[in-house]
Protein backbone atom coordinates (compact mmCIF):
# COMPACT_ATOMS: atom_id res chain seq x y z
CA UNK A 1 0.00 0.00 0.00
CA UNK A 2 1.49 2.70 -1.61
CA UNK A 3 1.45 6.46 0.83
CA UNK A 4 2.05 9.69 -0.31
CA UNK A 5 3.29 12.45 2.39
CA UNK A 6 1.22 15.10 2.99
CA UNK A 7 4.43 17.31 1.29
CA UNK A 8 4.00 15.68 -1.57
CA UNK A 9 0.05 14.97 -2.21
CA UNK A 10 -0.26 18.71 -2.98
CA UNK A 11 2.85 20.83 -4.75
CA UNK A 12 2.12 23.59 -2.50
CA UNK A 13 1.77 22.45 1.24
CA UNK A 14 0.30 26.15 2.23
CA UNK A 15 -2.74 24.92 0.14
CA UNK A 16 -2.69 21.67 1.52
CA UNK A 17 -2.92 22.88 4.96
CA UNK A 18 -5.19 25.44 3.95
CA UNK A 19 -7.77 22.97 2.23
CA UNK A 20 -7.75 20.81 5.57
CA UNK A 21 -8.56 23.92 7.44
CA UNK A 22 -11.49 24.74 5.53
CA UNK A 23 -12.67 21.31 5.28
CA UNK A 24 -12.72 21.01 8.87
CA UNK A 25 -14.78 23.87 9.16
CA UNK A 26 -17.32 22.46 7.24
CA UNK A 27 -17.51 19.03 8.23
CA UNK A 28 -17.89 20.45 11.63
CA UNK A 29 -20.81 22.43 10.36
CA UNK A 30 -19.38 26.01 10.52
CA UNK A 31 -20.23 29.04 8.47
CA UNK A 32 -20.81 26.10 5.62
CA UNK A 33 -22.05 28.09 2.72
CA UNK A 34 -19.03 29.88 2.72
CA UNK A 35 -16.54 26.91 3.08
CA UNK A 36 -18.45 24.93 0.15
CA UNK A 37 -16.86 28.12 -1.96
CA UNK A 38 -13.73 27.35 -0.71
CA UNK A 39 -13.08 23.88 -1.44
CA UNK A 40 -15.41 23.78 -4.69
CA UNK A 41 -12.88 26.42 -5.54
CA UNK A 42 -9.89 24.82 -4.37
CA UNK A 43 -10.60 21.64 -5.53
CA UNK A 44 -11.76 23.06 -8.94
CA UNK A 45 -15.07 21.48 -8.65
CA UNK A 46 -16.72 21.65 -12.40
CA UNK A 47 -19.61 24.29 -12.55
CA UNK A 48 -22.56 22.05 -12.51
CA UNK A 49 -21.41 20.11 -9.39
CA UNK A 50 -20.65 23.08 -7.66
CA UNK A 51 -23.65 24.58 -8.27
CA UNK A 52 -25.52 21.58 -6.38
CA UNK A 53 -23.35 22.25 -3.70
CA UNK A 54 -24.56 25.37 -3.56
CA UNK A 55 -27.73 25.18 -3.90
CA UNK A 56 -27.99 22.29 -1.06
CA UNK A 57 -26.40 25.12 0.98
CA UNK A 58 -29.02 27.24 0.18
CA UNK A 59 -31.94 24.96 1.24
CA UNK A 60 -29.67 24.15 4.73
CA UNK A 61 -31.93 24.70 7.93
CA UNK A 62 -30.65 27.84 9.88
CA UNK A 63 -30.23 25.85 13.12
CA UNK A 64 -27.75 23.24 11.52
CA UNK A 65 -24.61 26.17 11.47
CA UNK A 66 -24.40 27.72 15.13
CA UNK A 67 -22.11 30.56 14.10
CA UNK A 68 -24.48 31.52 11.03
CA UNK A 69 -25.08 35.12 10.92
CA UNK A 70 -26.61 37.24 8.67
CA UNK A 71 -25.85 35.31 5.40
CA UNK B 1 -28.85 32.61 14.56
CA UNK B 2 -32.73 33.25 13.12
CA UNK B 3 -33.80 35.24 16.43
CA UNK B 4 -31.17 36.85 17.07
CA UNK B 5 -31.23 37.88 13.46
CA UNK B 6 -35.11 38.98 13.60
CA UNK B 7 -34.24 41.02 16.78
CA UNK B 8 -31.50 42.83 15.75
CA UNK B 9 -33.83 43.82 11.90
CA UNK B 10 -36.34 45.28 14.63
CA UNK B 11 -33.96 47.22 16.27
CA UNK B 12 -31.99 48.06 13.00
CA UNK B 13 -28.51 47.10 13.58
CA UNK B 14 -27.62 43.70 12.35
CA UNK B 15 -24.21 41.97 12.49
CA UNK B 16 -21.84 43.50 10.04
CA UNK B 17 -19.49 41.36 8.17
CA UNK B 18 -16.10 42.81 7.57
CA UNK B 19 -12.77 41.31 5.64
CA UNK B 20 -9.25 42.02 7.45
CA UNK B 21 -7.31 41.67 3.91
CA UNK B 22 -3.76 42.59 2.64
CA UNK B 23 -0.41 40.81 2.33
CA UNK B 24 0.80 38.10 4.27
CA UNK B 25 2.39 39.51 7.48
CA UNK B 26 0.72 42.85 7.39
CA UNK B 27 -0.55 42.76 10.66
CA UNK B 28 -4.14 41.05 10.25
CA UNK B 29 -4.28 38.73 12.57
CA UNK B 30 -2.67 41.13 15.25
CA UNK B 31 -5.14 43.51 14.37
CA UNK B 32 -8.43 41.38 14.52
CA UNK B 33 -7.24 40.27 18.11
CA UNK B 34 -6.19 43.90 19.13
CA UNK B 35 -9.93 44.86 18.21
CA UNK B 36 -11.53 41.75 19.74
CA UNK B 37 -9.46 41.43 22.83
CA UNK B 38 -7.81 44.67 23.28
CA UNK B 39 -4.00 42.84 23.65
CA UNK B 40 -1.55 41.87 20.95
CA UNK B 41 -1.16 38.37 20.37
CA UNK B 42 1.56 36.07 19.59
CA UNK B 43 0.84 35.47 15.84
CA UNK B 44 1.71 32.82 13.52
CA UNK B 45 1.38 32.94 9.76
CA UNK B 46 -2.69 32.03 8.56
CA UNK B 47 -3.12 29.34 6.79
CA UNK B 48 -6.65 29.65 6.65
CA UNK B 49 -8.46 32.18 8.56
CA UNK B 50 -9.74 33.47 11.67
CA UNK B 51 -13.56 34.51 12.00
CA UNK B 52 -14.23 36.53 15.45
CA UNK B 53 -17.24 38.46 16.39
CA UNK B 54 -16.15 41.89 17.57
CA UNK B 55 -18.68 44.32 19.44
CA UNK B 56 -17.98 47.86 18.43
CA UNK B 57 -20.18 50.82 19.57
CA UNK B 58 -23.49 48.62 20.20
CA UNK B 59 -22.87 47.35 16.26
CA UNK B 60 -21.76 44.11 15.89
CA UNK B 61 -19.35 42.95 13.56
CA UNK B 62 -18.46 39.41 11.83
CA UNK B 63 -14.83 39.86 11.56
CA UNK B 64 -12.80 37.59 9.21
CA UNK B 65 -9.58 37.74 9.28
CA UNK B 66 -8.01 35.63 5.94
CA UNK B 67 -4.23 34.51 5.45
CA UNK B 68 -2.31 36.88 3.08
CA UNK B 69 0.30 34.00 1.59
CA UNK B 70 0.85 33.83 -1.72
CA UNK B 71 -0.53 30.74 -3.00
CA UNK B 72 -3.96 30.93 -0.53
CA UNK B 73 -4.59 34.90 -1.89
CA UNK B 74 -6.73 33.69 -5.09
CA UNK B 75 -9.44 31.86 -2.01
CA UNK B 76 -10.15 35.63 -0.85
CA UNK B 77 -13.09 35.92 -3.15
CA UNK B 78 -14.68 32.92 -2.39
CA UNK B 79 -15.15 34.83 0.94
CA UNK B 80 -16.69 38.49 -0.55
CA UNK B 81 -20.48 37.75 -0.57
CA UNK B 82 -22.56 39.87 1.86
CA UNK B 83 -19.13 42.02 2.78
CA UNK B 84 -20.40 45.33 4.63
CA UNK B 85 -16.13 46.80 4.50
CA UNK B 86 -13.04 45.46 3.75
CA UNK B 87 -9.72 46.38 6.14
CA UNK B 88 -7.05 46.26 3.68
CA UNK B 89 -3.97 46.11 5.73
CA UNK B 90 -0.53 47.05 4.29
CA UNK B 91 3.03 47.17 5.89
CA UNK B 92 4.16 50.16 5.77
CA UNK B 93 7.80 49.52 5.43
CA UNK B 94 7.05 46.67 2.89
CA UNK B 95 8.00 49.15 0.20
CA UNK B 96 9.21 45.92 -2.36
CA UNK B 97 5.82 44.89 -2.03
CA UNK B 98 3.39 48.03 -2.09
CA UNK B 99 2.98 47.20 -6.53
CA UNK B 100 1.63 43.88 -5.02
CA UNK B 101 -0.27 45.18 -2.79
CA UNK B 102 -2.21 47.46 -5.01
CA UNK B 103 -2.24 44.91 -7.56
CA UNK B 104 -4.34 42.85 -5.32
CA UNK B 105 -6.21 45.67 -3.95
CA UNK B 106 -7.48 46.50 -7.16
CA UNK B 107 -8.21 43.39 -8.30
CA UNK B 108 -10.31 42.68 -5.25
CA UNK B 109 -12.34 45.90 -5.35
CA UNK B 110 -13.38 45.31 -9.01
CA UNK B 111 -15.48 41.98 -7.77
CA UNK B 112 -19.19 42.84 -8.41
CA UNK B 113 -19.80 41.03 -5.00
CA UNK B 114 -18.15 43.95 -3.51
CA UNK B 115 -19.13 46.90 -4.79
CA UNK B 116 -20.84 48.12 -2.44
CA UNK B 117 -18.33 47.50 0.57
CA UNK B 118 -16.79 49.65 2.36
CA UNK B 119 -12.77 50.54 1.87
CA UNK B 120 -10.76 51.23 5.16
CA UNK B 121 -6.82 51.19 4.39
CA UNK B 122 -4.58 50.62 7.51
CA UNK B 123 -0.88 51.58 7.01
CA UNK B 124 0.12 49.46 9.25
CA UNK B 125 3.44 49.50 11.50
CA UNK B 126 3.66 53.38 11.80
CA UNK B 127 6.09 52.46 15.31
CA UNK B 128 8.74 51.47 12.20
CA UNK B 129 11.01 54.34 11.45
CA UNK B 130 11.36 53.66 7.78
CA UNK B 131 7.26 53.54 7.68
CA UNK B 132 5.35 54.85 4.37
CA UNK B 133 3.73 57.90 4.88
CA UNK B 134 -0.44 57.54 4.54
CA UNK B 135 -0.23 60.19 1.90
CA UNK B 136 2.57 57.87 -0.11
CA UNK B 137 0.83 54.82 0.32
CA UNK B 138 -2.21 56.16 -0.85
CA UNK B 139 -0.87 57.24 -4.20
CA UNK B 140 1.44 54.25 -4.38
CA UNK B 141 -2.19 52.46 -3.83
CA UNK B 142 -4.29 54.30 -6.47
CA UNK B 143 -6.48 54.88 -3.98
CA UNK B 144 -6.94 58.96 -4.97
CA UNK B 145 -8.53 57.43 -8.64
CA UNK B 146 -10.97 55.14 -7.03
CA UNK B 147 -14.35 55.95 -8.07
CA UNK B 148 -17.84 55.46 -6.78
CA UNK B 149 -16.00 53.91 -3.24
CA UNK B 150 -16.32 55.18 0.14
CA UNK B 151 -13.01 54.64 1.62
CA UNK B 152 -10.35 56.34 3.82
CA UNK B 153 -6.60 55.46 5.14
CA UNK B 154 -5.48 55.43 8.89
CA UNK B 155 -2.04 55.38 10.13
CA UNK B 156 -2.00 52.28 12.56
CA UNK B 157 0.11 50.44 14.76
CA UNK B 158 -1.66 47.26 15.84
CA UNK B 159 1.19 46.47 18.41
CA UNK B 160 1.75 49.95 20.09
CA UNK B 161 -2.44 49.76 19.11
CA UNK B 162 -2.33 53.23 18.22
CA UNK B 163 -4.43 54.30 15.25
CA UNK B 164 -7.30 51.72 15.55
CA UNK B 165 -10.00 53.05 17.38
CA UNK B 166 -9.94 56.36 14.93
CA UNK B 167 -10.42 54.03 11.89
CA UNK B 168 -13.05 51.85 13.30
CA UNK B 169 -14.75 54.94 14.87
CA UNK B 170 -14.76 56.00 10.98
CA UNK B 171 -16.05 52.95 9.93
CA UNK B 172 -18.99 52.49 12.32
CA UNK B 173 -20.47 56.10 10.92
CA UNK B 174 -19.44 55.20 7.81
CA UNK B 175 -21.20 51.85 7.99
CA UNK B 176 -24.50 53.59 9.44
CA UNK B 177 -24.44 56.66 7.40
CA UNK B 178 -24.81 54.26 4.45
CA UNK B 179 -27.87 52.38 5.80
CA UNK C 1 -2.57 35.29 -8.81
CA UNK C 2 -1.00 31.71 -9.14
CA UNK C 3 -2.85 28.74 -10.31
CA UNK C 4 -2.33 25.33 -10.36
CA UNK C 5 -3.23 23.32 -12.53
CA UNK C 6 -5.47 20.28 -11.53
CA UNK C 7 -2.84 17.87 -12.21
CA UNK C 8 0.05 19.21 -10.16
CA UNK C 9 -2.23 19.82 -7.47
CA UNK C 10 -1.92 15.91 -6.19
CA UNK C 11 1.19 14.02 -7.04
CA UNK C 12 -0.95 10.76 -8.50
CA UNK C 13 -4.15 12.47 -10.14
CA UNK C 14 -6.25 9.51 -9.48
CA UNK C 15 -6.31 10.34 -5.89
CA UNK C 16 -7.28 13.64 -6.59
CA UNK C 17 -10.28 12.88 -8.68
CA UNK C 18 -10.92 9.87 -5.79
CA UNK C 19 -11.05 12.59 -3.35
CA UNK C 20 -13.46 15.60 -5.26
CA UNK C 21 -15.95 12.52 -5.96
CA UNK C 22 -15.95 11.29 -2.48
CA UNK C 23 -16.35 14.77 -1.28
CA UNK C 24 -19.15 15.36 -4.01
CA UNK C 25 -20.82 12.76 -2.53
CA UNK C 26 -20.45 14.17 1.27
CA UNK C 27 -21.21 17.54 0.59
CA UNK C 28 -24.83 16.53 -1.30
CA UNK C 29 -25.07 14.28 2.34
CA UNK C 30 -24.98 11.28 1.05
CA UNK C 31 -23.23 8.18 2.86
CA UNK C 32 -21.59 11.30 5.23
CA UNK C 33 -20.23 8.93 7.50
CA UNK C 34 -18.42 6.39 5.39
CA UNK C 35 -17.12 9.72 3.30
CA UNK C 36 -16.30 11.33 6.06
CA UNK C 37 -13.88 8.44 7.02
CA UNK C 38 -12.78 8.29 3.46
CA UNK C 39 -12.11 12.35 3.43
CA UNK C 40 -10.16 12.32 6.58
CA UNK C 41 -7.88 9.32 5.71
CA UNK C 42 -7.21 10.92 2.16
CA UNK C 43 -6.19 14.11 3.57
CA UNK C 44 -4.40 12.89 6.77
CA UNK C 45 -6.59 14.47 9.36
CA UNK C 46 -4.75 14.72 12.42
CA UNK C 47 -6.30 12.41 14.85
CA UNK C 48 -7.93 14.63 17.15
CA UNK C 49 -9.84 16.18 13.74
CA UNK C 50 -10.83 12.96 12.88
CA UNK C 51 -12.84 11.68 16.02
CA UNK C 52 -14.61 15.22 16.50
CA UNK C 53 -15.72 15.28 12.53
CA UNK C 54 -16.82 11.62 13.01
CA UNK C 55 -18.47 11.91 16.36
CA UNK C 56 -20.36 14.79 14.60
CA UNK C 57 -22.17 12.37 11.84
CA UNK C 58 -23.18 9.81 14.36
CA UNK C 59 -24.99 12.76 16.22
CA UNK C 60 -26.25 13.50 12.32
CA UNK C 61 -30.07 13.63 12.15
CA UNK C 62 -31.05 10.43 10.04
CA UNK C 63 -33.26 12.12 7.26
CA UNK C 64 -30.29 14.16 6.70
CA UNK C 65 -28.65 10.96 4.60
CA UNK C 66 -31.26 10.22 2.04
CA UNK C 67 -29.49 6.84 0.78
CA UNK C 68 -28.99 5.32 4.74
CA UNK C 69 -29.34 2.31 5.57
CA UNK C 70 -28.64 -0.03 8.51
CA UNK C 71 -25.27 1.99 9.74
CA UNK D 1 -34.65 5.64 6.53
CA UNK D 2 -35.84 5.46 10.10
CA UNK D 3 -39.14 3.35 9.50
CA UNK D 4 -37.44 1.07 7.14
CA UNK D 5 -35.52 -0.29 9.22
CA UNK D 6 -37.59 -0.94 12.07
CA UNK D 7 -39.76 -2.45 9.12
CA UNK D 8 -37.33 -4.72 8.54
CA UNK D 9 -36.45 -5.65 11.55
CA UNK D 10 -39.50 -6.37 12.84
CA UNK D 11 -39.58 -8.95 9.85
CA UNK D 12 -36.10 -9.91 10.05
CA UNK D 13 -34.87 -8.93 6.88
CA UNK D 14 -32.61 -6.36 7.44
CA UNK D 15 -30.59 -4.85 4.41
CA UNK D 16 -27.38 -6.49 4.24
CA UNK D 17 -23.95 -4.21 3.02
CA UNK D 18 -21.77 -6.02 0.51
CA UNK D 19 -18.23 -4.79 -0.75
CA UNK D 20 -16.83 -5.65 -4.26
CA UNK D 21 -13.18 -5.43 -3.98
CA UNK D 22 -10.35 -6.71 -6.35
CA UNK D 23 -7.82 -5.10 -8.16
CA UNK D 24 -8.42 -2.79 -11.23
CA UNK D 25 -9.95 -4.65 -14.06
CA UNK D 26 -11.28 -7.51 -12.53
CA UNK D 27 -14.62 -6.71 -13.56
CA UNK D 28 -16.37 -5.43 -10.14
CA UNK D 29 -18.05 -2.63 -11.74
CA UNK D 30 -18.77 -5.41 -14.89
CA UNK D 31 -20.30 -7.53 -11.78
CA UNK D 32 -22.38 -4.69 -10.14
CA UNK D 33 -24.96 -3.44 -12.79
CA UNK D 34 -24.95 -7.42 -13.94
CA UNK D 35 -26.42 -8.10 -10.50
CA UNK D 36 -28.41 -5.33 -10.56
CA UNK D 37 -29.71 -4.96 -14.21
CA UNK D 38 -29.11 -8.22 -15.58
CA UNK D 39 -27.17 -6.70 -18.21
CA UNK D 40 -23.62 -5.85 -19.53
CA UNK D 41 -23.02 -1.86 -19.33
CA UNK D 42 -19.45 -0.63 -20.31
CA UNK D 43 -17.62 0.67 -18.07
CA UNK D 44 -14.70 3.02 -17.29
CA UNK D 45 -12.17 2.10 -14.67
CA UNK D 46 -13.99 3.30 -11.74
CA UNK D 47 -12.12 6.12 -9.61
CA UNK D 48 -14.43 6.32 -6.08
CA UNK D 49 -17.05 3.95 -5.63
CA UNK D 50 -20.53 3.02 -7.26
CA UNK D 51 -23.39 2.01 -4.93
CA UNK D 52 -26.31 0.23 -5.40
CA UNK D 53 -29.35 -1.27 -4.29
CA UNK D 54 -29.61 -4.73 -5.44
CA UNK D 55 -32.47 -6.89 -4.41
CA UNK D 56 -32.03 -10.69 -4.91
CA UNK D 57 -34.00 -13.46 -3.24
CA UNK D 58 -36.47 -11.22 -1.42
CA UNK D 59 -32.90 -9.84 0.75
CA UNK D 60 -31.99 -6.32 0.28
CA UNK D 61 -28.53 -5.99 -0.54
CA UNK D 62 -26.52 -2.18 -0.38
CA UNK D 63 -23.85 -3.08 -2.67
CA UNK D 64 -21.01 -1.28 -3.36
CA UNK D 65 -18.15 -1.35 -5.74
CA UNK D 66 -14.73 0.26 -4.79
CA UNK D 67 -12.20 1.10 -7.36
CA UNK D 68 -8.98 -0.79 -7.35
CA UNK D 69 -6.67 0.82 -8.78
CA UNK D 70 -3.35 0.77 -6.63
CA UNK D 71 -3.48 4.39 -5.31
CA UNK D 72 -7.08 4.28 -3.85
CA UNK D 73 -6.70 0.44 -2.60
CA UNK D 74 -5.63 2.10 0.47
CA UNK D 75 -9.06 3.46 0.94
CA UNK D 76 -11.29 0.47 0.73
CA UNK D 77 -10.75 -0.03 4.51
CA UNK D 78 -12.76 3.50 4.95
CA UNK D 79 -15.71 1.40 4.06
CA UNK D 80 -15.42 -1.91 6.24
CA UNK D 81 -17.87 -0.93 8.92
CA UNK D 82 -21.22 -3.16 8.88
CA UNK D 83 -19.71 -5.13 6.18
CA UNK D 84 -21.84 -8.64 5.69
CA UNK D 85 -19.83 -10.02 3.10
CA UNK D 86 -17.11 -8.93 0.49
CA UNK D 87 -17.46 -10.40 -3.21
CA UNK D 88 -13.74 -10.47 -4.28
CA UNK D 89 -13.18 -10.50 -7.59
CA UNK D 90 -10.14 -11.82 -9.54
CA UNK D 91 -9.31 -11.55 -12.87
CA UNK D 92 -8.36 -15.62 -13.73
CA UNK D 93 -6.16 -14.63 -17.13
CA UNK D 94 -3.91 -11.88 -14.85
CA UNK D 95 -1.64 -14.60 -13.95
CA UNK D 96 1.11 -11.46 -13.06
CA UNK D 97 -1.00 -9.77 -10.37
CA UNK D 98 -2.13 -12.89 -8.24
CA UNK D 99 0.56 -12.46 -6.11
CA UNK D 100 -0.98 -8.85 -5.54
CA UNK D 101 -4.49 -10.02 -5.23
CA UNK D 102 -3.63 -12.16 -2.86
CA UNK D 103 -1.62 -10.04 -0.45
CA UNK D 104 -4.89 -6.99 -0.51
CA UNK D 105 -7.04 -9.84 0.11
CA UNK D 106 -4.98 -10.97 3.42
CA UNK D 107 -4.60 -7.60 4.27
CA UNK D 108 -8.64 -6.94 4.10
CA UNK D 109 -9.15 -10.51 6.21
CA UNK D 110 -6.49 -9.19 8.83
CA UNK D 111 -9.21 -5.92 9.67
CA UNK D 112 -10.73 -6.17 12.93
CA UNK D 113 -14.31 -4.75 11.17
CA UNK D 114 -14.28 -7.23 8.56
CA UNK D 115 -14.23 -10.21 11.30
CA UNK D 116 -17.50 -11.63 10.25
CA UNK D 117 -17.66 -10.95 6.65
CA UNK D 118 -18.63 -13.87 4.90
CA UNK D 119 -16.11 -14.09 1.95
CA UNK D 120 -17.14 -14.86 -1.74
CA UNK D 121 -14.42 -15.04 -4.20
CA UNK D 122 -14.96 -14.35 -8.19
CA UNK D 123 -12.88 -16.43 -10.45
CA UNK D 124 -14.29 -14.02 -13.05
CA UNK D 125 -13.03 -14.24 -16.87
CA UNK D 126 -13.69 -17.70 -17.04
CA UNK D 127 -14.68 -17.36 -20.99
CA UNK D 128 -11.20 -16.26 -21.84
CA UNK D 129 -9.07 -19.46 -22.62
CA UNK D 130 -5.71 -18.78 -20.67
CA UNK D 131 -8.31 -18.67 -17.11
CA UNK D 132 -6.62 -19.99 -14.07
CA UNK D 133 -9.54 -22.80 -12.61
CA UNK D 134 -10.95 -22.50 -9.08
CA UNK D 135 -8.79 -24.59 -7.59
CA UNK D 136 -5.54 -22.79 -9.00
CA UNK D 137 -6.71 -20.13 -7.98
CA UNK D 138 -8.08 -20.62 -4.49
CA UNK D 139 -4.73 -22.06 -3.81
CA UNK D 140 -2.80 -18.93 -5.33
CA UNK D 141 -4.66 -16.78 -2.80
CA UNK D 142 -4.05 -19.13 -0.12
CA UNK D 143 -8.17 -19.69 0.51
CA UNK D 144 -7.60 -23.12 1.95
CA UNK D 145 -5.55 -21.79 5.05
CA UNK D 146 -8.13 -18.87 6.00
CA UNK D 147 -9.16 -19.64 9.69
CA UNK D 148 -12.44 -18.71 11.47
CA UNK D 149 -13.95 -17.39 7.88
CA UNK D 150 -17.04 -18.45 6.20
CA UNK D 151 -15.91 -18.66 2.53
CA UNK D 152 -16.51 -19.74 -0.94
CA UNK D 153 -15.32 -19.64 -4.65
CA UNK D 154 -17.13 -19.73 -7.72
CA UNK D 155 -16.21 -19.83 -11.33
CA UNK D 156 -17.56 -16.52 -13.01
CA UNK D 157 -18.03 -14.87 -16.98
CA UNK D 158 -19.71 -11.67 -15.73
CA UNK D 159 -19.61 -10.43 -19.57
CA UNK D 160 -21.60 -13.89 -20.57
CA UNK D 161 -23.33 -13.37 -17.39
CA UNK D 162 -22.44 -17.57 -16.24
CA UNK D 163 -21.87 -18.33 -12.38
CA UNK D 164 -23.14 -15.49 -10.71
CA UNK D 165 -26.53 -16.96 -10.06
CA UNK D 166 -25.17 -19.95 -8.15
CA UNK D 167 -22.67 -17.52 -6.49
CA UNK D 168 -25.17 -15.36 -5.00
CA UNK D 169 -27.56 -18.47 -3.96
CA UNK D 170 -24.63 -19.60 -2.01
CA UNK D 171 -24.15 -15.99 -0.75
CA UNK D 172 -27.67 -15.98 0.45
CA UNK D 173 -27.56 -18.84 2.21
CA UNK D 174 -25.06 -18.21 4.04
CA UNK D 175 -26.16 -15.18 4.82
CA UNK D 176 -28.89 -16.39 6.34
CA UNK D 177 -27.79 -19.80 8.21
CA UNK D 178 -24.90 -16.67 9.88
CA UNK D 179 -28.29 -14.62 11.40
N1 LIG E 1 6.37 46.70 14.41
C1 LIG E 1 5.16 46.25 14.18
N2 LIG E 1 4.96 44.94 13.98
C2 LIG E 1 3.70 44.51 13.74
C3 LIG E 1 2.60 45.39 13.68
N3 LIG E 1 1.48 44.67 13.43
C4 LIG E 1 1.86 43.38 13.31
N4 LIG E 1 3.20 43.28 13.49
C5 LIG E 1 4.02 42.07 13.44
O1 LIG E 1 4.04 41.58 12.12
C6 LIG E 1 4.11 40.15 12.11
C7 LIG E 1 3.00 39.59 11.26
O2 LIG E 1 1.76 39.89 11.87
P1 LIG E 1 0.44 39.02 11.60
O3 LIG E 1 -0.68 39.69 12.30
O4 LIG E 1 0.68 37.59 11.91
O5 LIG E 1 0.35 39.17 10.03
P2 LIG E 1 -0.83 38.68 9.05
O6 LIG E 1 -1.20 39.84 8.20
O7 LIG E 1 -1.92 38.06 9.83
O8 LIG E 1 -0.08 37.60 8.14
P3 LIG E 1 -0.69 36.27 7.39
O9 LIG E 1 -1.50 35.55 8.43
O10 LIG E 1 0.47 35.48 6.91
O11 LIG E 1 -1.51 36.77 6.25
C8 LIG E 1 4.03 39.73 13.57
O12 LIG E 1 5.32 39.49 14.05
C9 LIG E 1 3.42 40.92 14.25
O13 LIG E 1 3.77 41.05 15.62
C10 LIG E 1 2.85 46.78 13.91
O14 LIG E 1 1.96 47.62 13.88
N5 LIG E 1 4.14 47.13 14.13
N1 LIG F 1 -13.68 -11.41 -21.09
C1 LIG F 1 -14.21 -10.88 -19.99
N2 LIG F 1 -14.07 -9.58 -19.76
C2 LIG F 1 -14.63 -9.06 -18.64
C3 LIG F 1 -15.33 -9.85 -17.72
N3 LIG F 1 -15.75 -9.06 -16.70
C4 LIG F 1 -15.33 -7.83 -16.99
N4 LIG F 1 -14.65 -7.80 -18.15
C5 LIG F 1 -14.04 -6.65 -18.81
O1 LIG F 1 -12.94 -6.21 -18.05
C6 LIG F 1 -12.78 -4.81 -18.15
C7 LIG F 1 -12.74 -4.18 -16.77
O2 LIG F 1 -14.00 -4.36 -16.14
P1 LIG F 1 -14.53 -3.40 -14.98
O3 LIG F 1 -15.82 -3.97 -14.49
O4 LIG F 1 -14.52 -1.99 -15.40
O5 LIG F 1 -13.35 -3.61 -13.91
P2 LIG F 1 -13.27 -3.06 -12.39
O6 LIG F 1 -12.91 -4.21 -11.53
O7 LIG F 1 -14.51 -2.33 -12.04
O8 LIG F 1 -12.00 -2.06 -12.47
P3 LIG F 1 -11.70 -0.73 -11.58
O9 LIG F 1 -12.95 0.09 -11.59
O10 LIG F 1 -10.56 -0.03 -12.24
O11 LIG F 1 -11.34 -1.19 -10.21
C8 LIG F 1 -13.94 -4.32 -18.98
O12 LIG F 1 -13.51 -4.16 -20.31
C9 LIG F 1 -14.94 -5.45 -18.87
O13 LIG F 1 -15.81 -5.55 -19.99
C10 LIG F 1 -15.46 -11.25 -18.01
O14 LIG F 1 -16.04 -12.02 -17.25
N5 LIG F 1 -14.87 -11.71 -19.14
MG1 LIG G 1 -2.67 36.16 9.91
MG1 LIG H 1 -14.90 -0.39 -11.59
Amino acid sequence: NLHHTDVSLFEEPTEFEYLRKVLFEYMMGRETKTMAKVITTVLKFPADQTQKILEREDARPVFASPRSGIF
Amino acid sequence: GFFSTIFSSLFGTREMRILILGLDGAGKTTILYRLQVGEVVTTIPTIGFNVETVTYKNLKFQVWDLGGQTSIRPYWRCYYSNTDAVIYVVDSCDRDRIGTSKSELVAMLEEEELKKAILVVFANKQDMEQAMTPTEMANALGLPALKDRKWQIFKTSATKGTGLDEAMEWLVEALKSRQ
